[in-house]
């Protein structure tokens, strides 16, 4: 009997890309230094980063510069082709480097790529997917630090997900790859030296199912991508105070999985939305409205939210810290419910 | 390719039945609008209405020069580039309309018609738009070696946005099957193109992007026709990109009601007397002999079309309520 | 006695602008054919259009293409621009025509005007304006619709109004144009021709601040914008049901009066917010999960929203019109709570 | 003024105490850089860092042209500029060091780093961002009549984005005193500048805007000081912006750790061999008879100044946990 493979949720991205660009020859990547030294195959300098978070490694050496394509700093541009590659039948996968970056772009995201199928009365597919990287505890501060998947989630036509593991990652990419719909696959720079067992077979993990990721009957603690293993460490910390706490991840922010969400509080009694996100008009918000309207009969205290302040994310090590959200602030916002 | 100005007329004439072909589209193109202005004057519908009356050659002429299965995107002035790619009347007026039956089931309306089958990838309704996603169609035509080719209509205020210029550096460097054709009708609404424009012609911009920039006289539709064949060809050809601009003019405001006050009476009239249909009648009857029957048949057919596509719309049903929540994903959501 | 002096909404922006802009020579006014017919002042052709909303008319006259400025299509240039005007001593004040067309410049907006004082340890102001239009029911369709003001909630550095009646208006602008921060000024289309009594001299009404529409002891209605006047048409129909509802018209998106909201909420003990915008992480479910949180056990029922569907603005006229939440739907919704 | 490329040097050299001035300004950066990175691969902080040692002629030539209370626009890589333009090193460092002593309160970090007392309006993590902001406080400075310029900094590879379009077209139109300096290293992260410009230059794309496109040669601070005097007083004489490209090269990866594997070792030296402070240097000693031992005592000014600075910075107190919600607006919320 041979040990289970074990790869990191960096490499679980390259997997999932190498499977579907070998399955598919439509799919194609598309972004900036997602090979590295563009043009200087010859001088064997090519593919000198494969990302900037080294997610592409290997896929420009097997599938070359028609399927592997560094773009100029234009994500309008890039972003826009990909939309109009798209919707004429490649599957392209556009990385925006960091999702802070969608303040230049977000145009092709929001009325082009989202409402394309829609304005068309449904004569088009776009299935694109829109590979990002979100949030803070690297020390880039304001500009380089935001989760926005909020944003994403707003829009009518757009897809959402944030995996919080390894093997949801490469689940949710292919998943991702293969809909016909754009997708925002969300990356947490911290999990992407998170590792685990990963299946070496192409697999999907669909769209719009969360999971319970610990079960337990108190209380329910809800979070994406970070914020999941947030929460498995608050519920830890919970057993000392007597308290069972289950945690919902919820890996797709839209569609949202309303059904596991709702059943898990119904049960519980009590809900905790834990979130990297700003509080105003987030995800945090989104999902505890969901509760007070469609749980309320069942809840025994007010629907808390833990999320980010309601400020930039500062620079200072400390600062930065204290700016995200942790388990000792998830554990007593939960206390405060018993 | 070089760079060659209006002056140098494209040399030979297209035969009879091109001429005749590209004649009937611009008058197909001002027919429909004329009508479309009466109905939106009448209240009839709702929406932003951009007629492009006076600016018929470009849409004609470019898209003469297309195959069938090459792909356009337009602006938020697009009802010409549609008709002139083979959109069909009916279901364009129909989608003007809000009816079920237009060619977006009425939920796109005169800014977002689109039509795959005729490789329209859509109007669009936000300046600048459009010329990313040509570049995309572009980049497919290119990996799976369709030979197909994208053109882009933009106008010349869209040339001073961002999109423009990522978009004209992509193809190039990229080497792009794709022509920017940029409308340069002188107004971005009420913004005349040499306050804007950092630049005497929108071609001007073409070397910064080591690109042909060719400038068409966009009131003649042989000339737009030619310039575009060469264009397009060149594109075709895998040589890369081409700026091809069109100097034309818009008869009328911006949108239906716009009072124009930003320009005078004798600017409109000194394009008006280089009209392109009137201008293309001539060259018919005067060099081919074409009889001026034959020429009013055409408009008669033109006017017989949009009484049918009138028609055709008022008689068909309005979209389900429960359309509102289809077409929003691939699957229908719950 | 004289008559009190009515105007429209529309005039009444004309007049906050006018006013400001003869109090403060610092303030400039910038958009795309805010004046029209830029450099035809010798031709008289200049002043076609005073904005494509007709707001401005009289201002170039007055002010001349110093402070009055068209500006090409070019969003980001122009709004960057305005953001370096501000943080070196102008107080700009720039339109944004649709406020849809934040995809092509909210760079400028999410991380250069929210962010600078917050990013150089408050050694900045950004005494930034952004005018912008929301809202459907003009037949304009996907592109031209929406109200997206959740965006600017989300961002923290960013104030944003939304007011519902030409009084206000004038207040909230004054109030914007005098402020120190970036505020995201949010024009209903459907509202610029209510007209109602608006006082000649200068005023600001405060940014933070909502007020009792209509005061009511059985349910509390929330609006903003349009759906103010949604609620008060609901209020007036629910008395026929022998429902007595208060409506709350929020006036600022953020900061939020979370007081007066949750008082309201307190007395009430039911609650329904209504809001044009998308549902997903939209003002409606940051609005009901503040009161799930605050005012939970206050509440006899679940917290109502009443939203626009999640799905893109249909153009055909009878879908438009059941796309945009009206009185029916808040009465039904507010049914359900007794 | 017209386009003069790097071959036909600027003519008359600057008299000795402005000469050494910019080699004060070239080696301070340099040891700030150097400390830099040797306090980041030491782990002393978190976050990118993006040197721009080999740039040094750049920042310090440029900013020799300006005033005082001119205003400068900075990206990602602007510990040179702010150096250049006057911001007290201790702060920066402090800064870097997250401390509460620092420029920003610790608040920024090495991508932020702004000081409006100094003119310096930010360094910026969004690429293209700061041109715009530049044309605003052009703007100001035209409207004020304050007699002020605007620089914007700013790499090879932000001018394929839609902001420097943008930026570009709208401060030609409103002749703004503003001086767009691209920083061409030949990269952008690890794309080559051959493989992402489509053009030769990026200078070649000043006439697009009717804008003077000059080039100088980023290697040598003569020339650089020379064509951003000439610049400048254009901007400053009310003829409108220019586009002055550097071009130059940094001799470390796009990051502190970035390998730079797309690059040869040939092309690292070829510029290593015409550093723009061994040239200067030389220039100094050959031509104007300074001293070795005068040029050893400026490196070791520089030296100590750093140490000053890093002594500051670490005996500095981190940020109140409560600055966490201060300055996000101007009045304190809540
Ligand atoms: C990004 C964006 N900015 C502004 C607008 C508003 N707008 C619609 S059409 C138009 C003028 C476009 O001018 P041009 O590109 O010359 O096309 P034309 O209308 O002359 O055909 C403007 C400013 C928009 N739709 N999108
Ligand atoms: C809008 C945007 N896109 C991408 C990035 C990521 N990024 C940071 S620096 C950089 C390269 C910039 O190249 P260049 O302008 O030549 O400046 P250099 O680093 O060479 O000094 C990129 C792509 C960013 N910060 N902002
Ligand atoms: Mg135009
Ligand atoms: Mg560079």
């Amino acid at each position: 009997m041979t040990t289970e493979r074990v790869i990191t949720f960096r490499e679980a991205i390259t997997e999932a890309l190498r499977l579907e660009m070998r399955r598919d020859e439509r799919v194609i990547l598309l972004g900036e230094d997602v090979a590295g030294g563009a043009g200087r195959q010859a001088e064997g300098l090519s593919e000198a980063w494969g990302g900037a978070f080294a997610e592409y490694k290997g896929l420009f050496a097997e599938f070359g510069d028609n399927r592997v394509l560094d773009t100029p700093i234009s994500e309008m541009g890039y972003l826009g082709a990909a939309v109009g590659a798209a919707i004429t039948g490649l599957r392209p996968v556009a990385e925006l480097m960091f999702v802070d970056f969608i303040g230049v772009c977000m145009d092709q995201l929001m009325n082009q790529a989202a409402f394309a199928r829609y304005m068309s009365g449904g004569r088009v597919n776009v299935p694109l997917t829109m590979l990002t990287h979100v949030g803070a505890g690297v020390g880039m501060a304001a500009q380089h630090s935001k989760m926005l998947y909020s944003f994403f989630a707003h829009i009518p036509g757009l897809k959402v997900v944030a995996p919080s593991s390894a093997y949801h990652a490469k689940g949710l990419l292919t998943a991702a790859i293969r809909d016909d719909d754009p997708v925002v696959f969300c990356v947490h720079k911290l999990l992407l030296g998170q590792s685990e067992h990963v299946p070496e077979e192409p697999y999907e993990f669909p769209i719009g199912k969360a999971r319970i990721a610990r079960p337990g009957s108190d209380v329910t603690l809800i979070g994406a991508a970070m914020t999941t293993s947030v929460c498995l460490r608050a519920a830890k910390a919970l057993e000392a105070d007597g308290i069972d706490a289950e945690v919902v991840d919820l890996l797709s922010i839209s569609p949202l999985d309303e059904e596991t969400v709702l059943s898990s509080v119904r049960r519980t009694g009590r809900a905790v939305v834990v979130d990297e996100g700003f509080p105003r008009c987030g995800l945090a918000a989104d999902v505890a409205a969901l509760i007070a309207g469609h749980a309320f009969d069942h809840l025994d205290g007010p629907v808390k939210m833990v999320t980010a302040p309601h400020a930039p994310v500062p620079f200072s090590r400390p600062l930065e810290l204290a700016f995200m959200p942790g388990p000792e602030r998830v554990r007593a916002a939960t206390l405060e419910l018993f | 390719m070089t760079n060659i100005g209006p002056d140098n007329r494209a040399a030979t004439a297209p035969p009879l039945n091109e001429m005749l072909g590209l004649y009937r589209t611009m008058v197909l193109i001002r027919a429909f609008e004329q009508r479309f202005a009466t109905l939106v004057l009448k209240g009839t519908f709702s929406g932003a209405g951009h007629l492009c009356v006076g600016q018929e050659a470009v849409a004609a002429g470019v898209c003469a020069a297309l195959r069938n299965d090459d792909y356009v995107t337009s602006n938020h002035r697009g009802h010409g580039h549609c008709l002139a790619k083979g959109v069909d009347p009916d279901e364009m007026m129909a989608e003007l309309y809000g009816k079920a039956t237009g060619t977006c089931k009425g939920k796109g309306g005169s800014m977002h018609i689109a039509d795959f089958r005729r490789g329209m990838l859509g109007a669009n309704g936000i300046v600048g738009a459009g010329l990313p996603i040509a570049c995309g169609a572009a980049l497919t035509a290119k990996l799976t070696k369709s030979g197909r080719v994208a053109v882009a209509f933009f106008g010349d205020g869209a040339s001073n946005i961002g999109a423009f210029h990522e978009s004209l550096n992509l193809a190039s460097i990229w080497k792009l099957p794709v022509v920017f054709v940029c409308e340069n009708n002188r107004y971005g609404e009420a913004t005349p193109v040499e306050y804007a424009l950092a630049a005497e012609h929108v071609a001007d911009r073409a070397p910064a992007y080591r690109m042909p920039g060719v400038i068409a006289d966009g009131q003649d539709v042989l000339d737009v026709y030619a310039k575009a064949r060469e264009a397009v060809s060149h594109a075709r050809a895998g040589d890369g990109p081409v700026l091809l601009e069109c100097e034309t003019y818009r008869y009328f405001g911006h949108f239906v009601g716009d009072q124009a006050r930003y320009r005078s009476a004798e600017e409109v009239e000194s394009f008006r007397a280089r009209d392109c249909i009137i201008r293309c009648a001539e060259q018919l009857t005067k060099q081919h002999g074409v009889r001026a029957k034959q020429l009013e048949d055409i408009a008669a057919d033109a006017e017989g079309r949009l009484d049918t596509a009138v028609a055709f719309a008022e008689s068909s049903a309005i979209p389900d309520a429960a359309e509102i929540m289809t077409d929003v994903y691939s699957e229908v959501r719950r």
